[in-house]
């Protein structure tokens, strides 16, 4: 089992990508997923946490995620002993920055880090980094097919903004891979 | 039938859908709102042809809900916690009516302290309202049961209303994989309501809701008892007709795992049963010789079924996501008392966990299994009172944080 | 005479014989009011001309009008005198009802 | 619309057979809106006088359909109704409350305040008796100044209820609704063209009716009528409609009889002091004061 932890605050779409990744794994790559966020009532810019579980068998685990394979930081201002929490010794942790050496010099683990927000602004025309941090998911582990990332991102978004979102999905596959 | 990455609510919502109630009246209230939310939008794009109705309260959502089912149609509410208990007093009015209103709980902790997160303290209060109640453990469940719910409602043998209970977030807002039927599927499944004994109608008006003093009250009551107790087998038969037309069922009023060998069996209800199983697994690979009992229905209660199937274990634990304040876990009594009337004579244990929302972890629940394994091994009985057994130790409190 | 009448009524012989929840036939009279009365009204149809007030103002809708005379139902009549107090020519005396009378 | 009287008002009955105590006014104030609806009325009633005395196992005194409802529950119970009805396409019927003044302007104004919200399609009418008289004469929100009831006792130091009556008919003229109106049983052709005005209303009706209770307001049974009738001629009660968004008073008396006469007749008022009176006529005063310079055209 695939278990991933996205970071981010209120409003920026943390839950929205856990269940993207979740849909992707299970209606279009065939798998078994649950996507949850951290429950309780959402407010904006408050610290809020989107989980998703990935299997290839039925997922019938109800308790919280206590270890994570891959951590995903939205917000880079979210940085902190929360986002350290549950991670194995090959974990990876994915963080929006352009600076991805001052957390790589805190853990042991592996830190990618991508200018998600540069890269949002250009695309989407407003710093919402979701999509982009799900490619560069993808394209770092290729935890589910990135044809199944797209077609969550159109089942779940009105066209426009869908078109807009897997521009901003391809670029970034390419642009991580082109690192790997 | 269609594949879907949903939550349980919006597993609920498609589940009513399907179902084509007449009429959903219901209040908001977390975390039942995205229920109510998707039903309203069912009903704008017309993909669902009821009257909405944005009542102002609870009490009047399931009041309403009596006007809609006093003249034959189908009914459907949606509701948690304080909100329930908002609505107590027309709960055993409904049922005393005999009125097949189906309703979907989220269970949710009641104040105080305030907390909206899950346990079953609010449905367990209800247990003596002569609901229908059945603990689904995850969306696929939730949904299924919606479709049956009506079915065995508005089935002339049993004519009660029917409560559906969801864990409070860890179902209701979890997205997971579910298959919906189509509407074919379900219609041939679920036909029209079909009411005359106990409606209001212009063929043969009827007084409904009517008193009855010291002289006939008991007798009403009697048959409402018996004939609850009688729709053990209707719920039977409908999840096997569901199942054979639908390639899923849920193995009546409880499942069992490996419970035929089991030395000791842990009892669950709802979305935990979904983390025992792993335990569970995990155990019996090791050579354990430990079972699992899903207990899906606490109204009927299904003594028969239980006793039989925890009848070769030594110890049975029952998991509450409640404390009767005073006593113990609600359905460690229920169970016990069920135990009590086969003369039975397993150690038991009570879990209580989950409480307002507390994370249940497969560790708590190997804690668990240890604790009856530990039990199976001490060879005084633990009912002896000469032994440390005083009515406490048989509670455990799990995932404390502080010294109790 | 056009009032509702009495039904004969069983009692149910086995708790399954009850309704099938808290319900009844309506127009299901069980039972008279007769005893109720200390007095009973009683129409001089001499004096009266049918004006039909007391046939409009009895809280019990006892008095019967498809007649050629308005007519009392003495099984639901209660003896509260409001038709006797409202009929404005006096054409109704409330009697003392005698044992067996 | 034609003129109701007793003349041309059917012979058939439709609520008989009731245990009201003799002379109840609230009895009457339901046979008659049942013989103005018809058999194809459908009537909640909640907790209270109506539901206690024509329910009572096998006793059935509705002869049409009929619901007890929860006691706070009228309009909700109603309004379900209205809208089973709808949704199986049983046309041509009226959904019926009938709740007392507790049942109406205490307990059930959530659910009232709701169903009228909503324009529920159906008629609600408070039977105004100005106390929970079935549970042996409380104070309601309805009850009158100076009124003598078990929890408003009259002594050295109160004069029995302290508080005038909740103003029902304008709390629910606010919602606007499409109909309301007051009654009296003292004016029966008055409440039956009302009545019969309600009928048609598209949306949600409201009928208040007051409608004296011989036990509870400690009067002779006869004088129900006449009794209801002085209610209105001294003030203390008045005949009005709210329609299309305007108010209208339907009685305008030049002089009112005297209150004294009207408190006298009734035991609830027995205590009452000369300067207990004169407040309640003050009361009286202001409120019609109001009601010509704005209800009056």
């Amino acid at each position: 089992m695939i278990e991933v932890r996205w970071h981010g605050r209120g409003g920026q779409g943390s839950f929205t990508v856990a269940r993207l990744l979740g849909l992707a794994a299970s209606v279009y790559d065939g798998k078994y997923a649950q996507a949850f966020p951290s429950f309780g009532p959402e407010r904006r810019g408050a610290p809020v946490l989107g989980f998703t579980r990935i299997d290839d068998y039925k997922i019938t685990d109800r308790s919280e995620l206590d270890v994570c394979d891959y951590v995903i930081i939205l917000d880079e201002t979210l940085w902190g002993a929360d986002v350290k929490v549950g991670l194995k010794e090959n974990s990876i942790v994915l963080i929006n920055t352009k600076n991805p050496e001052r957390y790589q010099a805190e853990l042991s683990q592996r830190v990618v880090g991508l200018d998600a927000t540069q890269m949002a602004l250009d695309y989407l025309g407003i710093p919402i980094t979701n999509t982009a941090m799900l490619a560069a998911l993808v394209a770092i582990t290729g935890v589910v097919e990135t044809e199944s990332c797209k077609s969550a991102i159109e089942d779940s978004m009105n066209p426009k903004i869908a078109g807009k979102n897997i521009a901003l999905f391809d670029y970034v596959v390419k642009e991580v891979a082109s690192r790997e | 039938m269609a594949r879907r990455f949903v939550s349980g609510n919006d597993a609920v919502a498609e589940g009513v859908r399907l179902a084509r109630p007449h009429v959903i009246s219901a209040y908001p209230i977390t975390p039942q709102t995205i229920v109510v939310e998707r039903l309203s939008e069912f009903v704008e794009d017309g993909s669902l042809q009821s009257i909405y109705m944005h009542v102002e309260s609870e009490h009047s959502a399931l009041a309403a809900a009596m006007g809609v089912s006093s003249v034959g149609a189908r009914a459907f509410t949606a509701t948690s916690s304080q909100g329930l208990l908002y609505m107590a007093e027309n709960l055993p009015y409904a049922s005393g009516a005999r009125m097949p209103i189906v309703m979907m709980n989220a269970n949710r902790a009641l104040a105080t302290p305030w907390n909206i997160y899950g346990d079953q303290m609010d449905s367990m209060f209800m247990l003596n309202s002569g609901w229908i109640q059945v603990y689904v453990e995850d969306a696929q469940e939730a949904l299924d049961m919606m479709i049956q719910a009506y079915k065995i409602a508005e089935d002339p043998k049993v004519l009660t209303p029917f409560m559906v209970n969801l864990d409070g977030f860890v179902l209701t807002h979890t997205y997971e994989v579910v298959d919906i039927p189509t509407q074919e599927e379900v219609d041939a499944f679920l036909p029209p309501i079909n009411l005359s004994e106990n409606i209001m109608s212009m063929e043969a008006p009827k007084s409904l809701c009517i008193t009855a003093g010291n002289n006939y009250n008991m007798e009403f009551k009697i048959k409402q008892n018996e004939e609850m107790i009688e729709s053990i087998s209707v719920i039977e038969q409908v999840d096997a007709a569901f199942e054979k037309q639908f390639g899923r069922g849920y193995n009546g009023l409880l499942e069992t795992v490996d419970c035929e060998d089991a030395d000791v069996i842990l009892v669950t209800t709802g979305s935990i049963t979904g983390t025992a199983r792993m335990v569970q697994k995990t155990l019996r690979a090791e050579g354990k010789k430990v079972g699992l009992l899903k207990l899906r229905y606490l109204r009927p209660f299904p003594t028969k079924a239980l006793t039989e199937a925890l009848k070769n274990a030594k110890v049975v634990g029952v998991v509450d996501k409640n404390i009767s304040f005073g006593y113990e876990g609600t359905i460690f009594t229920n169970v016990n008392s069920a135990l009590m009337q086969e003369g039975a004579s397993q150690k038991v244990d009570n879990f209580i966990c989950g409480l307002g929302g507390r994370d249940v972890t497969k560790e708590n629940i190997h804690e668990m299994y240890e604790k009856m394994l530990v039990h199976l091994e001490t060879s005084a009985d633990v009912n002896d009172a000469n032994v440390a057994s005083k009515p406490q130790d048989r509670i455990h409190y799990m995932n404390v944080r502080c010294a109790l | 005479m056009n009032r509702p009448k009495m039904v004969n009524f069983k009692d149910p012989e086995t708790v399954r014989d009850y309704p099938m929840g808290a319900t009844c036939d309506s127009d299901h009279l069980t039972s008279i009011n007769a005893g109720w009365r200390t007095f009973r009204p009683v129409i001089d149809q001499e004096k009266c001309i049918k004006c039909m007030r007391c046939f409009l103002v009895c809280p019990d809708g006892v008095i019967d009008k498809s007649g050629d005379q308005l007519e009392i139902d003495y099984d639901f009549c209660k003896g509260c005198g409001v038709c006797a107090h409202e009929c404005k020519p006096k054409a109704i005396n409330m009697v003392k009802e005698a044992i067996n009378g | 619309m034609e003129r109701i009287t007793a003349r041309n008002l059917t012979n058939e009955e439709l609520f008989y057979g009731h245990k009201a105590c003799g002379g109840c006014g609230e009895s009457l104030a339901v046979r008659l809106a049942m013989k103005i609806l018809g058999e194809r009325t459908f009537a909640s009633l909640p907790a209270g006088c109506m539901s206690a005395v024509s329910f009572i196992y096998p006793n059935m005194a509705f002869r049409t359909n009929a619901i007890i409802t929860p006691f706070a529950s009228t309009g909700a119970v109603a309004a379900g109704v209205a809208a089973g009805l709808q949704a199986l396409g049983i046309k041509d019927t009226y959904s019926v409350g009938f709740a007392g003044d507790g049942g109406t302007a205490d307990i059930g104004l959530q659910a009232l305040s709701g169903a009228i919200d909503r324009g529920d399609q159906i008629i609600y009418f408070c039977n105004d008796n100005e106390a929970y008289m079935n549970t042996g004469i409380q104070k309601s929100g309805l009850t009158p100044f100076g009124t003598k009831t078990t929890t408003s006792p009259a002594g050295a130091n109160l004069p029995g209820s302290t508080t005038m009556k909740k103003n029902m008919f304008e709390i629910v003229a606010a919602h606007d609704i499409a109909y309301a109106a007051t009654a009296s049983v003292g004016y029966l052709e008055d409440y039956m063209m009302k009545v019969e005005k309600a009928k048609s209303v598209k949306g949600t009706s409201y009928i208040h009716v007051l409608a004296p209770c011989p036990t509870g307001w400690g009067t002779t049974s006869e004088i129900t009528i006449s009794l209801a009738k002085e209610a209105v001629d001294c003030g203390l009660w008045y005949l009005a409609e709210y329609e299309d968004g305007e108010f209208k008073l339907n009685k305008n008396p030049k002089e009112f009889t005297p209150v004294e006469n009207y408190v006298k007749k009734q035991g609830r008022f027995k205590h009452l002091k000369d300067a207990e009176i004169k407040q309640l006529e003050a009361a009286r005063d202001k409120k019609w004061e109001k009601m010509r310079r704005n209800w009056v055209k």
